[in-house]
């Protein structure tokens, strides 16, 4: 049998599939759940110092290959979030806390009070392609994405993975930027910019206008990130963006991620995806003569 | 193909003088219970009960927040966008059975209430409303069945509040299953008594809701999800929630009191 | 009835469907057939100075939501391509010249060689994802795209489009630089650079490792670039990306296109699509209460 | 799910001494002339039509230049990647057809011969090869029909070209149909023949492929696509044809002489 564990930066995962933030993870017994479900770690929502409705709806539109969505980063805030990643703990759930500000003090203010709880990393939301001044720019300037990593790092314990925008024009780039900061990984990818038109009402269908776009349409830009990235650093990966089964995990992880986050799939899938995937990537890795996820990693660059 | 439709409205009935019906056509199914998301263009996105199910669709509207508000200036032929069938649907599971409606909760249940009917099911409606202005289908229940009226100000019916009507219903007749609808605070009241009384019940719950289709976890109800476990919940999944009847998410995800 | 014929800086089409580039027209044949077929104007595969066999195969991959190609500009240089160019004017095709080059003498003096054949129009590609040094930087830099328009503008006397890549931050930058460089018209967007990979053969799909997405996938990621630009610019945009539908070409016009391009859609509707789309969007834009397409431009942006 | 199947090679057959069949199992179709794009990791990827139809598929592939050259390498349990089936299919047009193949173009035909035998009509097949030892399918053609043979050498058979061999098959017996698949030269004289003597015929061309699917031009044959309009065209299509015999495109799309 192929042994699906790994581990990245010191975070060990009983399988290589995690909750992709933005997923029911504003709440602890969600996040509970997806984790006994069977992810092998779940992501926050990404939180902020205050509490946050986000934007009006529609906040997410179904489209033919991917979710468009502009929820605008609502979270309760980090203090009351607290309760949240107690709940997801009291159900066994290893947390990997996503955190966001609106400049580097804020992001390491909020980080260091999440570090706090428990949480077994910090992934620093440096991407999000709708929010106006709360990490798009950041993400889209490489010394940026360096200063803040490095002003997370020097005040929290646990490893920080900065996750970067695809909305650049070499995310390798900033890849590098992040190790130099001292990154212990490399979450890719954030959404990409979008908008849908509901031509019917001359008008576009979020009510922020624009989104972002999840779901298989990105998969093979993720995966080119995420190949290009691995060329770049020595720190570990973790692949995100369309996946929706074993094999699209496998793509990842031969393009160089120790591990994958899943999250539009949950909508096709139901929350078994995890499980499922864990299975087909089983399956698919000892039908390739594997027998460990770490023997599959980067194998593409061959 | 987006799985969002616009719809011209065909046609738009006051039923009380805060509540209006909008009918349209729509491709898409629809059982006793389940909800659609109601875009209204300019405005909001909200869960709206279908409270028609044939082929001339339905949603039945109290005129409460801005959105609401915006939406009881439309006209027919303005449009609005649908998505949906979403939610589990009301289940009949027996002989008699008592309805329980608080204000426009009867909208998520009058097509359980008919449905139920037509099944070969006995279906009393006790129905609750501020002021007898504001009953809500109380002419379709009638079709289907006995009705009872409960009015805040006693204005008709019963004087006082749905719930204590319910337990007067529950005491004198035998009734194999109790659904509900309405004010949570109502509700709580209803699948108390029904527990004690050991009659099963179903209550369709309201929480904010985002995508409607179960990834944005806005609508959590302690592990649960009310777009895609609920909106109906069972009498004993409910009284496991911490969150029935005492907290529910606003719009950040902070949990606050019901 | 509702009026198809549009306008694009003077070059008059009888509907707003064009063929993009890169689809069945690096032979005349193809192009006389593509126009009879339906479409509004053609634009010839992005021709260069020599002829040029392109990547090795596999360089066309099928995505669930798109393709993925690398073919590597392959094209019979603008010496032979004269008399593709001629059978497709003697089918009676509306032909638009797509041209690169490796430096903006190279540009100018192809499009300079097409614009003698009697195009309508002359094509930028200043942004093929996967061809090292032929655009892909071009297109990644302002500045470039301002001087390379203003090269070419000096030498031709018809319109030109430059083409412009979605692998940047802000497409819209990039239009503005075009527009200051004096280009009639913006062509968006081109592919994506994106990979797939194949695990059973743990390998990259495509032989050039590295490709671009087009189809279904790109189209909300090509209606955001359209928005964007049409906000910050005064010529006309042609949008191109993931157009299957009539109702997929009302979201880029009411975005602010003046017409469309369409090309991975011939794979799933076949040559009729130009002629189907053509009859959509004028069943939509009767709908919605548009006598002609030009009413219709843009109307999102209210 | 991905349109190209990873699949092992489950036998690998010589048949010639420059010419080898590859079996293996893959979930697809495939009808009498269609062609699947085959994918030869790490060297190219390449048209090659289906030379067994069943459970257990086949190509059969002449070692010709890089990419053929490397699969003749190919063990079992190697994996190839392959996607179609694409093209059109040899239609039975009568009840006697004659069949005229020239070296590995037997292999796009020999299902078709198969298949039309099963179907009832009689078929004669002239095969031609440079010499004895290069000659296709010859025992499966004999399987379902008449054979005659043509060698370039006189090791076999007719000396001399398949061609000229057709012809005189063609002058003795009435055949209601001609399919055929070889070299463009012979193809062309083929057709050329057959057409003077007034019966049908079905020709399936060969031309640089990249997509397969109808999008790239790179298989243009004047205004149509091999890939998607044939591989196979008729007389009368092959008649009008500038390119057919005299032209084909070479990788970068020129045109130079075939
Ligand atoms: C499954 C379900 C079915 C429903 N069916 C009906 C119905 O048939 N008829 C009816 O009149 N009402 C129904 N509601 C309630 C209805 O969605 C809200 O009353 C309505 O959204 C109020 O919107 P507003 O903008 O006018 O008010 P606002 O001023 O925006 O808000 C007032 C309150 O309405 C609620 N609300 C606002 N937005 C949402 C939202 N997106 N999701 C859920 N609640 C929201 C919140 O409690 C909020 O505090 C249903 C709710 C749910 C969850
Ligand atoms: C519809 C169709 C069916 C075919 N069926 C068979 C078959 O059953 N058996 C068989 O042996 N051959 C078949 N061929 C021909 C076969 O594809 C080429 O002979 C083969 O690609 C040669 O490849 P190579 O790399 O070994 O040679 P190279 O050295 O690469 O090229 C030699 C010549 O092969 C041809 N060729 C190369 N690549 C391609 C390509 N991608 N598409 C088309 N032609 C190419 C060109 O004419 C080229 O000049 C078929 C071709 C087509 C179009
Ligand atoms: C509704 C929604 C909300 C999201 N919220 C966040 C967020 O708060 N923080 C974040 O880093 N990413 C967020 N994302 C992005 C996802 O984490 C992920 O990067 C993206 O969806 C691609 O993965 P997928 O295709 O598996 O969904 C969100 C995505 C969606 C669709
Ligand atoms: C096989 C292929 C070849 C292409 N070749 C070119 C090209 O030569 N020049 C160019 O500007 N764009 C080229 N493109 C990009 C298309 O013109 C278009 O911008 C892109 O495919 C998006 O449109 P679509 O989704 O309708 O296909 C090519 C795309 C594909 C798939
Ligand atoms: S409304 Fe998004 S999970 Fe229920
Ligand atoms: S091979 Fe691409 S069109 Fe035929």
């Amino acid at each position: 049998m192929v042994d699906l564990r790994t581990e990245i930066a010191g975070v060990a995962l009983r399988n290589p599939t995690m909750l992709a933030s933005g997923f029911l993870d504003e709440t602890g017994g969600s996040m509970g759940r997806v984790y006994q479900a069977g992810a092998g770690a779940v992501v926050t929502k990404s939180v902020g110092p205050q509490p946050r409705e986000g934007y009006p709806n529609p906040t997410i539109v179904e489209l033919d290959a991917g979710l468009l969505n502009a929820v605008g980063l609502p979270n309760p805030g980090v203090i009351e979030y607290e309760h949240e990643v107690k709940r997801a703990h009291a159900a066994g759930a290893v947390v990997i806390g996503s955190v966001f500000g609106k400049d580097a003090e804020e992001y390491a203010a909020v980080a260091a009070k999440m570090s706090t709880y428990g949480v077994k990393a910090i992934e620093l939301n440096l991407s999000c392609p709708h929010a106006k001044g709360l990490g798009t720019e950041i993400a889209q300037d490489a010394s940026a994405v360096r200063d803040f990593t490095r002003t997370v790092k020097d005040v929290v314990d646990v490893p920080v993975f900065p996750k970067l925008s695809p909305n650049v024009q070499d995310i390798a780039t900033f890849a590098i930027a992040a190790e130099e900061g001292g990154a212990d990984g490399i979450v890719a990818i954030n959404t990409l910019k979008a908008m849908a038109i509901t031509p019917e009402l001359k008008m576009p269908s979020l009510a922020n206008k624009y989104g972002g776009l999840s779901g298989p349409a990105i998969r093979s830009i993720g995966v080119r990130a995420v190949y290009d990235i691995c060329d770049k650093v020595h720190i570990p990966v973790i692949g995100v963006g369309g996946i929706g089964s074993g094999r699209d995990a496998l793509e990842y992880i031969m393009a160089g991620a120790c591990a994958v986050q899943i999250g539009t799939a949950i909508l096709s899938r139901g929350l078994g995806v995890f499980n499922e995937i864990s299975k087909e990537m089983a399956f698919l890795l000892e039908e390739a003569g594997f027998h460990s996820v770490p023997e599959a990693i980067g194998v593409a660059h061959a | 193909m987006p799985r969002i439709q616009v719809v011209p409205l065909l046609e738009i009935v006051r039923e009380t003088p805060t509540t209006m019906t909008y009918r349209f056509r729509a491709d898409l199914g629809g059982q006793p219970g389940q909800f659609l998301m109601v875009w209204i263009p300019r405005y909001d996105e909200l869960p709206m009960a279908l409270s028609y199910l044939g082929a001339v669709k339905g949603i039945t509207v109290r005129d409460y927040g801005d959105a609401t508000h915006a939406l009881a200036a439309f006209t027919a032929g303005d449009r609005i966008g649908v998505r949906g069938p979403y939610g589990n649907v009301f289940r009949l599971e027996g002989q008699s059975v008592l309805a329980v409606g608080g204000g426009s909760g009867m909208a998520s249940m009058i097509a359980a209430i008919e449905a139920f009917s037509q099944q070969g099911a006995r279906v009393v409606t006790a129905a609750g409303a501020k002021n007898s202005e504001e009953l809500l289908f109380v002419e379709r229940a009638n079709a289907a069945g006995e009705v009872h009226i409960a009015t805040d100000d006693g204005s008709r019916g019963f004087h006082g509040f749905v719930p204590a009507l319910a337990d007067k219903l529950l005491a004198r007749d035998t009734f194999q299953q109790v659904i509900t609808c309405g004010p949570e605070k109502m509700m709580y009241a209803v699948v108390d008594l029904a527990r004690k009384r050991g009659v099963p019940v179903q209550a369709s719950l309201e929480r904010y809701m985002k995508c409607g289709i179960g990834i944005c976890d806005a609508c959590a109800l302690d592990d649960k999800l009310v777009c895609v476990d609920g909106s109906i919940f069972t009498g004993e999944e409910l009284a496991e929630s911490e969150d029935f009847g005492h907290f529910r998410r606003d719009k950040s995800g902070r949990r606050v009191p019901a």
